[in-house]
């Protein structure tokens, strides 16, 4: 597979490492209220959508950035490339 | 050695004569030649027998796709299996035999199984071999196995080199026929960046094989005059003897180039190149396959395609027979008459099947004696040259979601569906059979893709060239007369057995496949599968297209396994990482252990010594009562600075960081989400902003991850940054009583006393007259101890210049196995305990858990199985008799309880022999076990064949107190 | 202990080859810094490292350079800072100058580094890395960080056929190895 | 009808005509008692079970395409019980078990040959993992054996001891391990699952569960609805979409594994091995193909493909212990979807929907399981209570804090 890394361009992905489900972004706080179930639902559990997967790649042999990629599970077409970063901003997070 | 089927012309240089063997028989061949057109110009027929039933085989192709004519190439190790003849290069000296015989390639034995073939119908092995039971594995398997197979494997490790490679560009031409050659003019002349590779070692295609005129030139020629065009571009790269065997994600394909199988010395260059390449498009100019038609023993040596026929006549100037037949349902086949009289053969008969003329038999065990027509006449022929037509190259279309579709007026599937992002198909691949709309189709082609790229350089004109007569009739098999008719060459498989497996209900085309074993070979049924679905289609009573279509994985012929693996094999499977004083260990009776992609010194022999355990005492010994010295480099190191980076070690630790003091050291344990330890190290601040962490040696890369995700995708606007620094250190752990007398000469001017300097102290200072180095004052031994870090430029000369400094001492340097005792009698956990399935509970750190604040871990700590009062935990053990030595990897069991899981109490995770407790000790985990110092436990290790009974104890085996190490 | 003192040694005892189209050299004269931008200080570093070096910061792929110090990308807020020390100028005064305005780390003892020249370098580094090094593509004065035979390795172009390829020092035997490998075996 | 070698004998005298179709082609039911969804191996073992063993004959597979089309179909054919948790290994013995009577029982040979596996070591603390790990094994009667290097050198001369970057220290050796004819198991199990009048039903898929306050009562497939008053999963590699019918999310995800086969050749690899320093196991077929296979691609997908950096890493893992293969070429690559779980082991569970059950989970241990997963799931259809072997089997088990973790990976499926 090729990702085409926002900063760097077209990058194979064997110098990329894969984690997951993009939304390991989004972690509970783990000191709030139902901070158990809510961990529980964001370690465990999964959509693993037969179609548009957004998921994090990690360009461990490249400038170590944290990527959010939007592929196709059937074809594997990529549509769209974030740094993982941004995305975790516009989520809310911050320190 | 004369060669009595040469005739005149072709494209082989006949001024060079080489010498080859076949089965030990010397024959002659010229440049040019493949060893199937050498051994036909020798009038070698029969070359190999069919996978099941040992019948009689010849020369069927004259490409990849051959079924029948595999041989086994050299001798020794460099011996090489199921070889297609048609593709060998001949060079001086090859050495070839023919394979799948026992006896000689005449007199077969095996043979035998052609007269019981009516009880090896299809699936025959599924129905019976199952009395009595113990039959299969002792002997009803071994006399199948040896029975089935091919060729053989030497044995021995493949002597020959092989590499990768990697190349990138705009469009990837797969096939330099003649719509290759034109795409490539056309895209090269347009200025984009071209790749051009071709399976064969020669470009041309079919027209090296015909008679057809390209503009004012024979094929040939013309194919010629394109090569040379093309070789002129430095934008093009032309790639012989190179297949594109599979299409991959994202315009990516895999190609292997055969850089020196065709050459007597390969000159120490790599045997075979493994290329990735990376195209923006791709132009899949394949080309077509031609297909036999089924009758009665129409696998008979010398039944031949007829497009090979003529590529034998045309190409390789060889006569594949004298009296020549020709059986066609199409009218390129007819073409094959014109070409073998040109060169004064005899056509024997000419039958097109579409005038209701059909063969039924044939005779000629061993090679084609004659053919039986329908009508009763009996046609002498030694050679027949068959055309069921032709079907288009799909197989890279199809290696995504491309499910080829069906074409009537070719019959044949043609590339459909999803291709693969990037491809697009031309000429015969396309389904387009005639030249001149194949020239057109893969101009026009080339000139849309060099628009989409935006290359508008002009592409110049197609060549011209006339549209022959192709007409074709789906005409399959020949159902009449007793004589089985093969459909699969090669795994013998027959139209009868591809109606039993309609008859048994096997009739989705990969249930047919699965059960007859149709195109599983080694062709992957290049010229089969066509032949088997229509017959299954016939028999259900449905179309083609309603029964099915023929895709194809992966590699379009088979690659090497030692070329995909390439460099990576003997000690270059992967890097080797050493320490900086490896050099220094190996010169001082060090042996080395693989400790991931580490080399690290596991004990350093003396003289007289009878084995590594009297150097590990030894080592321990010195240590606990002297000093000793370890190099420590291989633990990671990650520097971490920035104004934020305390408060985010807060949340990575599962313990306080918060208030760490500049120039101390805390200990720390990092959880995983899921509340499970997965590394401990120390972590060192060095200022306000600067702190340096250490890790596991096997988790160094892996914690530096998660650190960058927790800093990019949880916590993105903490001012942290990281960068490993486990390379740049030197670092070396010194212990041991006398181990603050030594660090004392080494340091410059710091007081090391235990007030100015006590346990958990760090300071940034200088060794030896001025090297920079860290110094921190921690212990891994258990013993008064200090780990002290150079650049590691300066590490050879420090651990020298250490050990010349610690003479006085008697230091003395110990190995991991030394480290590994010290640690076990202290009760540190290791790997051993931190398998990924231990909880902080578990080894006695719970209460050092922050239980006000949030962390990576932190809401999964107490769930109900967790908390289990019965839960594993840490505790040492000793042998009840001294004088056992523990094993890892025993289970505790209750005195008195059955031995089965039910009853499992735990289980030894790490042991060692302790030379200050005099005994051998161990640490495990244990049921309850904090509660169960003093009880009595089997140890039991039916897998060692150890069954000892233990006692439980407290896992700090030595100074539970721990004053030594901040004494 | 004044008696004793340490010398430096090149990890590979400054390994340098000739092959049939290309040549290869450790190079040990070369101190490395690696600089992090503080949050919101982009600004700051910029202006430091222009006012005291002339030093523009570096792109994403793309070096810089002036006054004897290489500004090369590592990841999108850290860079190296490459510079042959000379008396004046070391590693703790370098670090010294960049106090307060960048978080600096010395990196000199974390890399090797091989200096890949000559009309072959091209023909060579096909068979290990991944990048394509089209001139259009991978212009003069480019860097990045790839894999080539199981390490990483960070590929700057400082020249057509003249490249510097860094590697972990704990790795370099093997590092040295692969490349001399591709060397021998894509001469022509 | 009943098979043997005097029936092929007979037949083969008159032409091999009297042959009859190996299952029949039913159309759909309007109910069932159970239906299953999935004619893959788990599916059909589970149709077998329950009609041959647990006297429930009502049933219907529903298979989206041909069965034997996904994993069962798809797999490097290798059975083995060395395991290491109290969760795992008393199941997988249970399987090797049945695996030992299954073709008498079935009346089908599927050439279960248990030639051994052979499980290299490279390192000490591997050797005491493995230790570990056949401790266990005896613990539930698999047996097993640590061998060292001088054994092993016996036993397997071509491996590489001698210029190996990561020695061969020793191995955990079973010798009751070893291959299944892989395809042959979905039809012997079809087979046996059809004479007791099961309806395998092809071309025949999901496309909604009716779900009635609460208690599922059939499904939606494109040959029409089915009611039934138990509806059992088991798709492997689909199970997130197909669960997702009925609003559910899982502890999984779908990863594709490779698995390569090489062209015939004659007897040379007598047993399985496999390599402990890299991503590498193998056997050889009766028809003399090279079977082997490494790690997952390791990104979500549903594609029966992979892509090359594995293809290269699992060759570089066969070189590294066999460098006599170098010449052998690799014939066939393809992938089968595999349902990895966030522990690397199974679900064998109701769901908290009444009347629809759940198997999957096998991540790449899936064929191994093939008759204890349809044991056990037909135990608990028929009994609605766990088979004992199959307790610990549970989708709650995250919850309450109990993963079966054998690799200590952790909660993320492509490490497992």
């Amino acid at each position: 597979m090729i990702i085409n890394h926002p900063l760097l361009g077209p990058r194979d992905a064997a110098e990329f490492v894969y984690l997951g489900d993009a939304s390991l972004i989004e972690r509970p706080d783990g000191f709030g209220e139902n901070a158990e179930d809510a961990m529980y639902d964001y370690v465990y559990l999964r959509d693993n959508p037969a179609g548009q997967h957004r998921e994090l790649w990690y360009h461990e042999q490249g400038d170590r950035s944290w990527l959010v990629v939007t592929r196709n599970t059937l074809t594997h077409e990529i549509t769209a490339i974030e740094l993982a970063r941004d995305v975790a901003r516009s989520k809310g997070r911050s320190r | 050695m004369n060669q009595p089927n040469r005739i005149d012309g072709g494209q082989i240089d006949r001024a060079t004569t080489l010498k080859f063997q076949f089965n030990e028989r010397w024959l002659t061949a010229h440049p040019g030649d493949t060893l199937a057109s050498a051994l036909l110009a020798n009038g070698v027929r029969l070359v190999g027998r069919s996978f099941k039933y040992h019948r009689p085989r010849g020369i069927f192709s004259a490409g990849s796709e051959e079924p029948n004519a595999l041989v086994q190439l050299h001798k020794g190790a460099a011996l090489e299996p199921n070889t297609r003849a048609t593709t060998v290069e001949v060079f001086d000296g090859l050495y070839a035999t023919s394979q799948n015989h026992r006896g000689s390639l005449e007199y077969d034995f095996l043979a035998v199984n052609d007269l019981l073939s009516p009880f090896l119908s299809a699936g025959f092995y599924y129905k019976t071999f199952m009395w009595p039971r113990a039959f299969w594995e002792k002997i009803y398997e071994p006399v199948i196995r040896s029975a089935a197979g091919l060729g053989r494997l030497s044995g021995k490790p493949d002597p020959d080199a092989y590499d990768h490679g990697y190349l990138h560009c705009d469009v990837l031409i797969i096939g330099a026929g003649p719509a290759g050659l034109t795409a490539a003019l056309a895209a090269g002349r347009a200025g984009l960046r071209v790749i051009l590779a071709d399976e064969d070692f020669r470009m041309g295609g079919r027209l090296n094989a015909e008679t057809q005129v390209v503009g004012d030139m024979e094929g040939a020629a013309w194919a010629q005059a394109a090569v040379g065009e093309l070789t002129s571009m430095n934008n093009v790269r032309l790639m012989t003897r190179t297949t594109v065997y599979g299409a991959y994600d994202h315009g990516t394909y895999g190609a292997l180039e055969r850089m020196t199988d065709h050459l007597s010395d390969s000159g120490d260059k790599p045997r075979q190149v493994l290329w990735r390449v990376y195209s923006k498009r791709a132009i899949l100019c394949a080309g077509a396959t031609e297909r036999s038609i089924a009758f009665g023993n129409n696998d008979r040596p010398g039944v031949m395609l007829a497009g090979a026929v003529r590529a034998y006549v045309n190409r390789f100037g060889v006569a594949p027979g004298r009296r020549v037949a020709v059986l066609t349902n199409n009218n390129d086949g007819l073409r094959t008459v014109d070409d073998l009289r040109a060169k004064g053969i005899e056509v024997s008969a000419v039958i097109d099947a579409r005038k209701g003329d059909y063969l039924v038999n044939t005779t000629g065990r061993k090679g084609l004696k004659s053919v039986h027509l329908n009508n009763g006449r009996r046609i002498e022929a030694d050679c027949l040259a068959v055309s069921g037509g032709w079907s288009p190259n799909v197989h890279l279309s199809s290696h995504h979601r491309g499910r080829p579709i069906w074409r009537d007026d070719i019959a044949a599937f043609v590339p459909g569906g999803e291709l693969p992002p990037g491809m697009i198909v031309a000429g015969a691949a396309n389904g387009t059979l005639t030249l001149a709309s194949i020239l057109k189709e893969a101009h026009e082609t080339a000139q849309r893709i060099a628009t989409d790229l935006g290359k508008s350089g002009p592409t110049g004109e197609p060549p011209k060239a006339s549209d022959e007569d192709f007409a074709t009739a789906p005409i399959w098999h020949i159902n009449k007369g007793k004589q089985r008719a093969w459909v699969d060459l090669q795994n013998d498989v027959t139209t009868k057995d591809v109606t039993q497996s309609h008859r048994e209900g096997f009739r989705s085309v990969e249930h047919l496949k699965r059960y007859t074993t149709l195109g599983m070979a080694t062709d992957q049924g290049k010229t089969s599968n066509m032949l088997g679905l229509a017959v299954m289609a016939e028999a259900s009573g449905k179309t083609i297209p309603e029964t099915g279509t023929t895709i194809f994985r992966p590699p379009y012929s088979p690659v090497p396994i030692g070329a995909f693996a390439g460099r990576a094999r003997g000690k270059d499977f992967r890097p080797t990482r050493r320490t900086p004083s490896h050099d220094w260990a190996s010169e001082n009776g060090a042996s080395f252990v693989e400790t991931g992609a580490w080399l690290r010194a596991e004990w350093y022999a003396r003289p007289g010594e009878r084995g590594w355990r009297d150097s590990v005492d030894r080592e321990v010994k010195a240590t606990r009562t002297g000093v000793g010295i370890c190099d420590v480099t291989t633990l990671g190191k990650i520097d971490i600075q920035g104004r934020d980076t305390a408060e985010f070690l807060n949340k990575i630790y599962a313990n306080a960081f918060l208030k760490l003091p500049v120039g101390k050291v805390r200990y720390g344990l990092m959880l995983r989400e899921d509340g499970t330890v997965y590394d401990d190290g120390t972590t060192a601040r060095l200022s306000e902003t600067h702190f340096v962490m250490t890790t596991t040696t096997a988790n160094a890369v892996l914690v530096f991850r998660n650190l960058e995700f927790a800093r990019q995708c949880l916590w993105p606007d903490l001012d942290v940054h990281l960068i490993s620094t486990t390379d740049a250190w030197a670092q070396f752990s010194v212990a041991g009583p006398k181990s603050r007398a030594l660090m004392q000469k080494a340091v410059d001017d710091l007081d090391l006393s235990n007030e100015a300097f006590p346990f958990m102290a760090c300071a940034a200072c200088t060794v030896f007259g001025g090297t920079p180095a860290r110094l921190f004052r921690i212990s891994f031994s258990g013993e008064l101890a200090y780990e002290i870090a150079v650049p590691a430029r300066y590490g050879d000369a420090m651990i020298r210049a250490m050990m010349a400094a610690g003479e006085e001492f008697n230091l003395t340097p110990y190995g991991t196995e030394a480290l590994g005792v010290m640690r076990i009698e202290k009760g540190h956990v290791a790997g051993n305990e931190l398998n990924g399935q231990t909880d902080a509970r578990m080894i006695g750190l719970g209460k050092m858990i922050s239980r006000n604040k949030d962390f990576i871990g932190a809401a999964l700590l107490d769930r109900p199985e967790q908390t289990r009062d019965d839960g594993l935990q840490l505790v040492g053990l000793r042998p009840i008799d001294a004088n056992v030595n523990l094993t890892a990897g025993a289970h505790f069991l209750n005195p008195g309880d059955p031995a089965d899981m039910a009853h499992d109490q735990g289980w030894m995770t790490s042991v060692a022999y302790s030379p200050e407790l005099g005994c051998s000790i161990g640490l495990g985990f244990l049921k309850r076990g904090s509660e169960r110092h003093g009880e009595t436990l089997r140890s039991f290790s039916p897998i060692r064949a150890q069954d000892v009974m233990v006692e439980v104890c407290s896992p700090h085996h030595i100074d539970p107190e721990g004053e030594r190490q901040r004494g | 202990m004044a008696d004793i003192s340490l010398v430096p040694a090149p990890v590979l005892g400054g390994f340098q080859q000739t092959f049939a189209t290309c040549s290869l050299a450790e190079r040990i004269d070369i101190a490395l810094i690696s600089i992090a931008i503080p949050r919101q200080g982009k600004d700051a570093l910029t202006q430091g490292i222009s006012a005291r070096w002339a030093l523009d910061m570096p792109g994403a792929t793309k070096m810089t350079q002036a006054n004897g110090l290489r500004a090369i990308p590592l990841t999108a807020d850290q860079f190296l800072l490459a510079f042959t020390p000379e008396n004046e100028r070391t590693e703790a005064s370098v670090q010294a100058d960049l106090e307060g305005i960048g978080y600096t780390t010395v990196q000199t003892d974390a890399w090797v580094i091989l200096e890949l020249s000559g009309k072959g370098s091209i023909a060579a580094l096909e068979r290990i890395c991944p990048l394509d090094l089209d001139l259009e593509v991978f212009p003069n004065e480019s860097a990045s960080r790839t894999v080539m035979d199981h390490l990483g390795v960070l590929i700057a172009r400082l020249a057509d056929d003249r490249f510097w390829l860094m590697s972990a020092r704990s790795s370099a035997a093997s590092f040295l190895h692969a490349v001399d490998t591709s060397c021998r075996w894509s001469a022509i | 009808m009943r098979y043997n070698a005097l029936k092929i004998l007979k037949e083969g005298l008159t032409g091999n005509k009297g042959w009859t179709p190996v299952w029949r082609e039913p159309d759909p039911k309007p109910e069932y008692d159970i239906v299953i969804v999935g004619g893959g191996g788990h599916g059909l073992a589970t149709a077998y079970y329950l009609s041959n063993k647990f006297g429930m004959t009502n049933i219907a597979v529903v298979e989206k395409g041909w069965i034997g089309s996904g994993n069962v179909g798809r797999n490097t054919t290798l059975i083995r019980a060395n395991y290491l948790l109290e969760g795992n290994q008393p199941f997988y013995e249970l399987s090797l078990k049945l695996w030992e009577g299954l073709e008498q029982d079935f009346n089908y040979n599927a050439m279960v040959s248990q030639r051994g596996i052979l499980n290299l070591y490279h390192s000490d603390a591997q050797r005491d993992a493995y230790a570990r790990r056949g401790n266990a094994m005896h613990l539930t009667g698999s047996g097993g054996a640590l061998l060292d290097e001088v054994q092993i050198r016996e036993k397997c001369p071509y491996l590489d001891f001698d210029n190996a970057r990561f020695p061969i220290k020793g191995a955990l050796w079973q010798p009751r391990g070893g291959t299944v004819r892989h395809d042959a198991v979905a039809w012997g199990f079809a087979r046996g699952a059809d004479q007791k009048g099961v309806d395998i039903l092809q071309n025949c898929e999901v496309t909604g569960f009716q779900i009635e306050n609460g208690v599922c009562r059939g499904v939606e497939t494109s040959r029409g609805a089915i009611r039934a008053r138990k509806v059992a999963v088991c798709v492997a590699g689909s199970s997130g979409r197909v669960m997702s019918l009925a609003g559910m999310r899982l502890p999984i995800e779908s990863h594709v594994l490779q698995a390569f086969v090489s062209e015939g050749l004659k007897p040379i690899l007598p047993s399985v091995i496999t390599f402990g320093a890299g991503h590498f196991y193998v056997s050889q077929s009766d028809k003399g193909g090279l079977v082997f296979g490494g790690d997952i691609d390791g990104y979500n997908t549903y594609a029966q493909r992979g892509n090359l950096p594995v293809v290269e890493d699992v060759c570089e893992g066969g070189m590294a212990i066999l460098p006599m293969i170098g010449r052998a070429r690799l014939l066939r690559m393809w992938g089968g979807v595999m349902d990895m779980s966030m522990d690397g082991s199974p679900f064998i569970d109701r769901t908290h929907i009444d009347g629809l059950y759940f198997n999957g989970g096998w991540c790449y241990g899936g064929f191994k399981a093939t008759p204890a997963s349809g044991f056990c799931y037909a135990h608990l259809l028929s009994k609605d209570a766990p088979h004992p072997v199959a307790t610990r089997l549970r989708l709650d088990r995250f919850r309450r804090g109990a993963p079966i973790d054998e690799k200590g990976a952790g909660p993320q499926p492509n490490l497992h």
